[in-house]
């Protein structure tokens, strides 16, 4: 049983192991052509690609809400805005950004010696430490009676309750072994998802981080029009 | 989670048992503060401009209030009953135990009060403890049931810190909640007349609305960061409010000096607050900043700077000396507004701050066995200083203005030589005949148009009668005579300096200074409400035009206050003062008032003696009975004899003897405080001192490096036509062409091309972060 | 997983943003590299919040997006300001420091 | 309830979600655009090709498929090619997260709903890319047009999701129906809670905002034929052109899918138990039901209005919809605490 279960769990690491491979080779290409294109329109275009692709690297890390706000915001606006920006100021076709050799051989050493010292940095000290998968649904449950009959059928199958088995109450360790999907059907659960974790987050512990940010936001709302207005 | 413990700390905050009205005194500055966003949205729109909004609201927690304080009462009596022995103890310790407490205070105070702490705690049948969210934050310390109602709820948490807001309702904040409503309803009924036909008159009533409902935030905190936030909402309200009329300059002028003023002391209060928060461990929290200090947690010198802090705050906001001279000319603002600040609200605000952190202060100062501390000498130079300078000012309202400082010097000195209770005695009964007298200045005012006595006023009586008569009432109040409202608080505050040996009862310490400045102080008080009666009612009219009686909403809120003013002092009549069915009476203010609790100082009380009170009536009646001599028979006759409409002798003492002159010339100048600060501070800083600095540099550095230059060029043609000419003309070619070109390499660099200065940027701190992860 | 695949990733990402940022001449185009190295910081924030089985790097992801989105506004703001008064949004020829 | 080995349920999943995508355009084409139009305007239609003109729209995919693939000679090749399959990819993100019954979903996201109105956002930036990679300048303009549209009326569309959000309390598709199926009102759940009699407001809003989503008349000005030729579709021309159409009506039909499932109950009909396995198998026809009665309002305001001035358009979104949109929220947040 258990080897089993490691087995799954192996399967499931290289399932997503060769996911990350294939977005990461995509996301680096892109983020290098973005980098080296001569092309305004076609830069922003990789920039996409490579928004998405680190999109689907947060939804593989687990965080959905994070992936689906990177889409909103910065696929469908920040983007678009980019694109507003360049046909605005020079729409024109094929290439306008002749690079000097100087500058570029500069800006390669630059990154260059970043991206060595901070590689070697990070394999210093985090070596191989795994991300961990813990549990990512942490569940608050009280257990109430409830009639059997109002309970959803999905979780009187599980459970074994016929629908006319009068009051039950369901325990904690009964609870623990549904699904996720059936367990936030049950009466008395409260499914803490991640969504909901991250607004507790927002809303308690960072309260003042997000102020300051909406008040960031309608400062540079503000500073746009005025610097972008004309007289 | 964060939440989570939120949840619960809300709940327990509310588990506290107690009278409903007691828990829920966060409605009464909730009402004003909700109208003053209703008069706002929808004042214009209303009949009668928005002022029923503010007068509804006001009344409502004016009702409240009472109720608040019936249900007070109750709770003081109920919880005496079930801890009788214990609360015995505590009054035996202030009535009996003088000497133990003048000895070894501390210990033997603080005993009284654990012991009362701990027997509660073990019947638990308290019925107010300190929350359980506190307990939560401090790990499991012992919780100090006290007899103060408090409500908590979590603002935010920062840092780990709980920020708390809520309401701490013992009884100051009760007493203080009857006090602002009654005084802010009046002066709304009172201002629908007065300000009616103002362009501005909803905007006058919305901010009313948030002056009450500030004020009444403040009476209320929990935590000393509210304080903070209502103080300045006060702030800003009276900023408004005194500025009502800024199409004028001197009014706007006012408006601005008042709050630039005001800034000096806040600064103070922001030092103070954070001076406490540290030495207390990380805590707003008022209760627990209290308790600590008087367990001897906080070290001497954090709470003496801290009171030191707070004392400047204090300065500026109940205008002592020498951060008063806002105050006056804040009588720029409309009168019912004067009444509202001096009466009930911006100045008490200080007054109250140094109530609510009095372990800081009594602790800090001393106060205790000493005869002089820093709220002693403030207060008492203010009680003279203002007094002479009211006796000069021809305005009516400055008369007052000058007055409220001297009586706020009181309240100040009490505090200052221990005198807890009587301070807040004062505050009650000062409330209510100094409102009386704002308000009867404005129906004058109202009437002749004018506040300058000398000139638009004189034998008003004839015309107003009624407002002659409030008037003279809340005047013989204000003067301390027996047996109005101003005669016994004014009396304790005298008892509690506790000087000369005259029934010194427990006092705590020996103030004899105090006791003189403040027995000078009731003199001239009588002395100067004397003449400003004379200059008002009396005499021949001097202004224009047929002055008439006001209204009746003006009216009614004069009679009330009146009455007030009369009896008012009855809720504290000394102990021993009368027998028989009205016991009762005796002190019943000193027992719902003073905290009994272990955040509170077991401060001392002196015994009231009869030969202090016979002593400073006759000093205190000798005031206005020479200012009687002076004005009514000498300068009365001689208007009389020669048919001129006289203000004073025109031989007096001033235009006889130099020294009175200058004297006069003085005060008239109020101290030159205002030059002071104006002509010299402000002045030397862009005149004298600037020119120094300007001299300074001109010739000073100047010449050096003149001479620096000349020296050099000398050497330098001796050097020329000596060395280099002959010798070494090769070498410095070569260096300067080195020189050339190495700055030619270096010019590259500076390019203005902001990329290259990123990259060397980015450059520099990977080689730094490089060297750091090797080599660290 | 490793946590270093991620950081790794996110490291390269940001030295290629600091590349565009050091090298490009067009407004624009540098703005996109800002965006570059923004990106490379949320992905180490995300990994960050799951190495440590929290949601703190997330919500500090949604912080740096919003402010992100601020960034550009105001940047793309000032580049359409550049070029109206320059017709030009070359970033080499802003050399009014040059020494 | 039958179990699969991981790869036969994702086969099916994905083979679902081509069919759910495509399937339902052809008889929205059909039925709507051909037919209703028709009889609205008083003819007859297609009756030629088939009983009733059915397959004149066989004819018509034929006749774009076998016409030549042309690019303007200054078109960027390699953008222009792909953009008409970035707008159709938003379709197909889309459907992703719309559940057709119990156990009959694509994906069970948590962030579901967000999800959907993440990705239809991507449709922006294929509109544009086939705008600026045309190199005319009708398609740059319509491009341009269409973006700032898109952009614009995604405020309310997302805001008046916000409302069915909190009345439901998650963002799961799934449970955004379970919530509508075992909810009452007023104590009474004989027909469950449709959002769309609490949400009414929302639905409106929700409607419009779609409409103009999907540059539908009246909103179609960045198409406007009389002016910009057809703005972004300009050099577009056979398959590319008719991938664009696909696209326009399939995500028509995902729009409206959304909306059943937000506003009408999704794959539930009143009267039975949710949780029967039955509705695994009815789900999907019960949803089509409701997706062609969203489709009929869709249609019959586009056939039914004349299109709006670009000015009167932006106005309607920034000044009517986002605020009425804030409205409703705040008007939901307050019922759902005091309820």
């Amino acid at each position: 049983m258990t080897s089993a279960l490691l087995l799954a769990q192996v399967e499931f690491d290289v399932a997503q192991n060769i996911a990350f491979a294939i977005i990461a080779a995509i996301m680096l290409i892109s983020a290098f052509k973005m980098v080296t294109t001569g092309n305004v329109v076609h830069a922003a275009l990789y920039l996409v690609i490579v928004l998405a692709a680190s999109a689907a690297i947060f939804i593989l890390l687990g965080s959905d809400f994070v992936g689906a706000t990177q889409v909103l915001v910065y696929i469908g606006a920040i983007i678009v805005l980019f694109l507003f920006g360049i046909m605005l100021t020079k729409a024109q076709l094929g290439d306008d950004d002749s690079v000097e050799k100087e500058q570029r051989s500069m800006g390669a050493l630059v990154g260059l010696l970043l991206f060595v010292v901070m590689a070697f940095a990070l394999i210093d000290t985090f070596g191989t430490q795994e991300i961990e998968f813990g549990n990512p649904e942490p569940i608050a449950y009280v257990a109430e009676p409830v009639d059997a009959n109002d309970l959803p059928t999905p979780v009187r199958e599980a459970l074994n309750i016929s629908a006319n088995s009068g009051t039950v109450e369901i325990s904690e360790a009964q609870f623990a072994t549904l699904l996720p999907e059936v367990q936030r059907r049950v009466p008395g659960a409260e499914v803490r998802g991640n969504n909901a974790q991250i607004a507790d987050a927002i809303f308690s512990q960072y309260i003042i981080p997000f102020e300051a940010v909406s008040v960031l936001l309608l400062a540079a709302l503000i500073g746009a029009v005025v610097v972008a207005r004309k007289e | 989670m964060y939440s989570v413990l939120a949840v619960e700390a809300f709940e327990a905050s509310f588990t506290t048992e107690g009278n409903w009205f007691l828990k829920n005194v966060w409605l009464i500055p909730l009402l004003p503060a909700v109208s003053f966003f209703l008069i706002l949205g929808f004042g214009k729109k209303m009949p009668k401009g928005g002022a029923e909004i503010g007068i509804a609201a006001i009344g409502a927690a004016f009702l409240l209030a009472i109720f608040a304080n019936v249900a007070w009462i109750d709770h003081r009596d109920n919880f005496d009953g079930e801890t009788q022995s214990a609360i015995t103890g505590i009054v035996d310790s202030h009535s009996e135990d003088e000497n133990a407490l003048g000895d070894n205070t501390d210990a033997n105070a603080l005993g009284a009060t654990i012991d009362v702490t701990d027997e509660t705690g073990a019947t638990e049948t308290v019925d107010v403890e300190l929350t359980a969210f506190v307990e939560a934050g401090e790990g499991g310390e012992e919780s100090h049931p006290a007899i103060a109602v408090v409500t908590s709820q979590e603002w935010l948490v920062n840092g780990g810190i709980p920020f708390l807001v809520g309401t701490l309702l013992d009884g100051p904040s009760v007493m203080m909640l009857f006090v602002v409503t009654m005084i802010s309803l009046l002066v709304h009924i009172y201002s629908t007349d007065y300000v009616a036909g103002d362009s501005r008159f909803t905007h006058y009533f919305a901010f009313l609305s948030l002056f009450s409902s500030s004020m009444l935030i403040f009476v209320l905190s929990r935590s000393t960061l509210q304080a903070l936030v209502a103080w300045e909402l006060v702030g800003v309200c009276s900023f408004v409010l005194i500025g009502h009329w800024w199409e004028e300059k001197p009014n706007s002028d006012a408006a601005m000096k008042a709050f630039l003023t005001n800034r000096v002391g806040d600064v103070g209060l922001l030092i103070g607050i954070i001076i406490l928060f540290f030495s207390a461990g990380g805590t707003f929290d008022i209760i627990r900043i209290n308790e600590l200090a008087l367990a001897g947690e906080i070290s001497q010198t954090a709470l003496t700077w801290a009171a030191i802090s707070l004392t400047a705050a204090v300065m500026s906001k109940s205008g002592q000396f020498i951060l008063h001279t806002w105050l006056p000319d804040a009588m720029a603002g409309p009168t019912p507004v004067s009444a509202l600040i001096h009466a009930a609200t911006l100045v008490t605000a200080g007054v109250f701050l140094v109530g609510r952190l009095y372990p800081v202060f009594f602790i800090g100062y001393g106060i205790d066995g000493s005869s002089i501390n820093g709220l002693a000498i403030i207060g008492s130079i203010t009680v003279v200083g203002a007094g002479l300078v009211a006796f000069v000012q021809d305005d009516i309202k400055k008369v007052l203005a000058y007055s409220t400082v001297s009586q706020l010097g009181y309240m100040v000195l009490a505090l200052g030589v221990g005198a807890w209770t009587a301070a807040f005695f004062h505050l009650f009964t000062h409330a209510f005949f100094k409102a009386g007298l704002f308000l009867g200045s404005g129906s004058v005012a109202h009437a002749v148009h004018s506040f300058d006595m000398k000139k638009d006023m004189g034998g008003l009586r004839k015309y107003m009668p009624t407002t002659h008569k409030t008037f003279l009432i809340c005047s013989v109040a204000l003067a301390g005579v027996f047996p109005t409202a101003g005669f016994w608080s004014k009396d304790e505050i005298l008892v509690g300096t506790g000087g000369l040996g005259v029934g010194s009862g427990s006092a705590n310490g020996s103030y004899h200074l105090m006791l003189i400045m403040g027995l000078v102080g009731a003199a001239l008080t009588g002395a100067y409400m004397t003449r400003a009666i004379y200059l008002t009612f009396y005499g021949e009219f001097r202004g224009h035009g047929e002055p008439h009686e006001s209204g009746p909403r003006i009216l009614w809120p004069l009679r009330i206050l009146s009455v007030f003013a009369l009896f008012g002092g009855l809720v504290n009549l000394p102990p021993g003062f009368i027998t028989g069915s009205l016991e009762p009476w005796q002190e019943r203010f000193f027992h719902f008032v003073e905290p009994a609790a272990a955040y509170f100082p077991g401060i001392g009380h002196a015994v009231p003696s009869y030969w202090l009170a016979v002593i400073a009536s006759v000093i205190g009646l000798m005031g206005p009975a020479v200012a009687y001599w002076y004005y009514f028979i000498k300068v009365d006759g001689l208007a009389k004899s020669t048919g001129q409409k006289l203000t004073e002798l025109p031989d007096g003492l001033v235009s006889n003897n130099k020294l009175a002159a200058s004297g006069h010339a003085m005060l008239k100048n109020k101290y030159y405080l205002d030059h002071l600060y104006n002509d010299v501070i402000v002045a030397a800083v862009k005149g004298p001192i600037a020119k120094l600095a300007y001299r300074f540099n001109q010739h000073f550095l100047d010449e050096i490096v003149d001479t620096a230059g000349r020296t050099s060029v000398k050497t330098g043609q001796t050097i020329y036509s000596v060395i280099d000419q002959g010798l070494i003309e090769g070498t410095v070619n070569g260096s300067g062409k080195l020189s050339n070109r190495g700055g030619g390499i270096l010019r590259k660099i500076q390019t203005g091309k902001i990329q290259q200065y990123a990259a060397l940027l980015f450059a520099a701190a990977t080689v730094l972060a490089g060297i750091f992860i090797v080599f660290v | 997983m490793l946590l270093n695949q991620f950081l790794l990733l996110s490291a390269l990402l940001f030295a290629m943003g600091v590349y565009g940022v050091l090298t490009r001449r067009n407004g624009v185009l540098v703005l996109m590299s800002v965006e570059l190295i923004l990106n490379a910081v949320n992905i180490n924030l995300v990994a960050f919040g799951a190495f440590q089985d929290n949601v703190q790097g997330d919500v500090f992801a949604i912080f740096v997006i919003a402010v992100a989105a601020a960034e550009v506004g105001v940047g793309l703001a000032m580049v359409l300001l550049m070029y109206r008064n320059r017709r030009s949004i070359d970033f080499t020829e802003v050399d009014l420091m040059k020494g | 309830m039958i179990s699969l080995a991981f790869w036969i349920e994702t086969t099916f999943r994905s083979v679902g979600g081509l069919a759910a995508v495509l399937l339902p355009a052809g008889p929205i084409v059909y039925i709507f655009l051909f037919k209703m139009m028709s009889f609205m305007q008083s003819r007859l239609g297609p009756t030629e090709a088939g009983p009733a003109g059915t397959l004149q729209l066989i004819a018509e995919v034929g006749k774009w498929i076998q016409k030549e693939d042309i690019f303007p000679e200054k078109a960027d090749r390699l953008i222009f090619a792909a953009a008409p399959f970035v707008v159709l990819a938003s379709s197909f993100l889309l459907v992703l997260v719309v559940p057709f019954g119990p156990d009959a979903w694509f994906v069970n996201l948590d962030t579901g709903i967000y999800f959907a109105l993440a990705v239809s956002s991507v449709s922006v930036i294929g509109i544009l890319m086939a705008g600026w990679a045309s190199a005319s300048k009708y398609s740059m303009l319509g491009g341009l047009r269409a973006a700032a549209q898109l952009i614009a009326y995604e405020l309310p569309l997302v805001l008046a999701v916000m409302g069915v959000v909190i009345q439901a309390g998650t963002l799961n598709m799934q449970d955004i129906v379970l919530a509508q199926a075992e909810g009452e009102i007023f104590g009474w759940g004989g027909i469950g809670n449709p959002f769309i009699i609490t949400q009414f407001l929302g639905f409106v809003i929700f409607m419009i905002a779609m409409q103009a989503e999907l540059t539908q008349p009246p909103f179609d000005m960045p198409v406007a034929e009389s002016e910009l030729v057809t703005g972004y579709l300009t050099e577009y021309s056979g398959i590319r052109f008719l991938l664009f159409f696909i696209g326009e009506f399939a995500t028509a039909g995902v729009f409206g899918m959304i909306a059943s499932v937000l506003f009408l109950g999704g794959w539930w009909v009143p009267g039975l138990d949710p949780d029967s396995n039955l509705f695994n198998i009815i789900g999907p026809g019960v949803m089509f039901a409701k997706v062609m009665g969203v489709m009929f309002l869709v249609f019959w305001f586009r056939f039914t209005y004349p299109r709006f001035r670009e000015d009167q358009l932006q106005k309607l979104a920034w000044k009517v919809l986002i605020p009425l949109a804030l409205l409703n929220i705040v008007f939901t947040g307050i019922l759902k605490v005091v309820f």
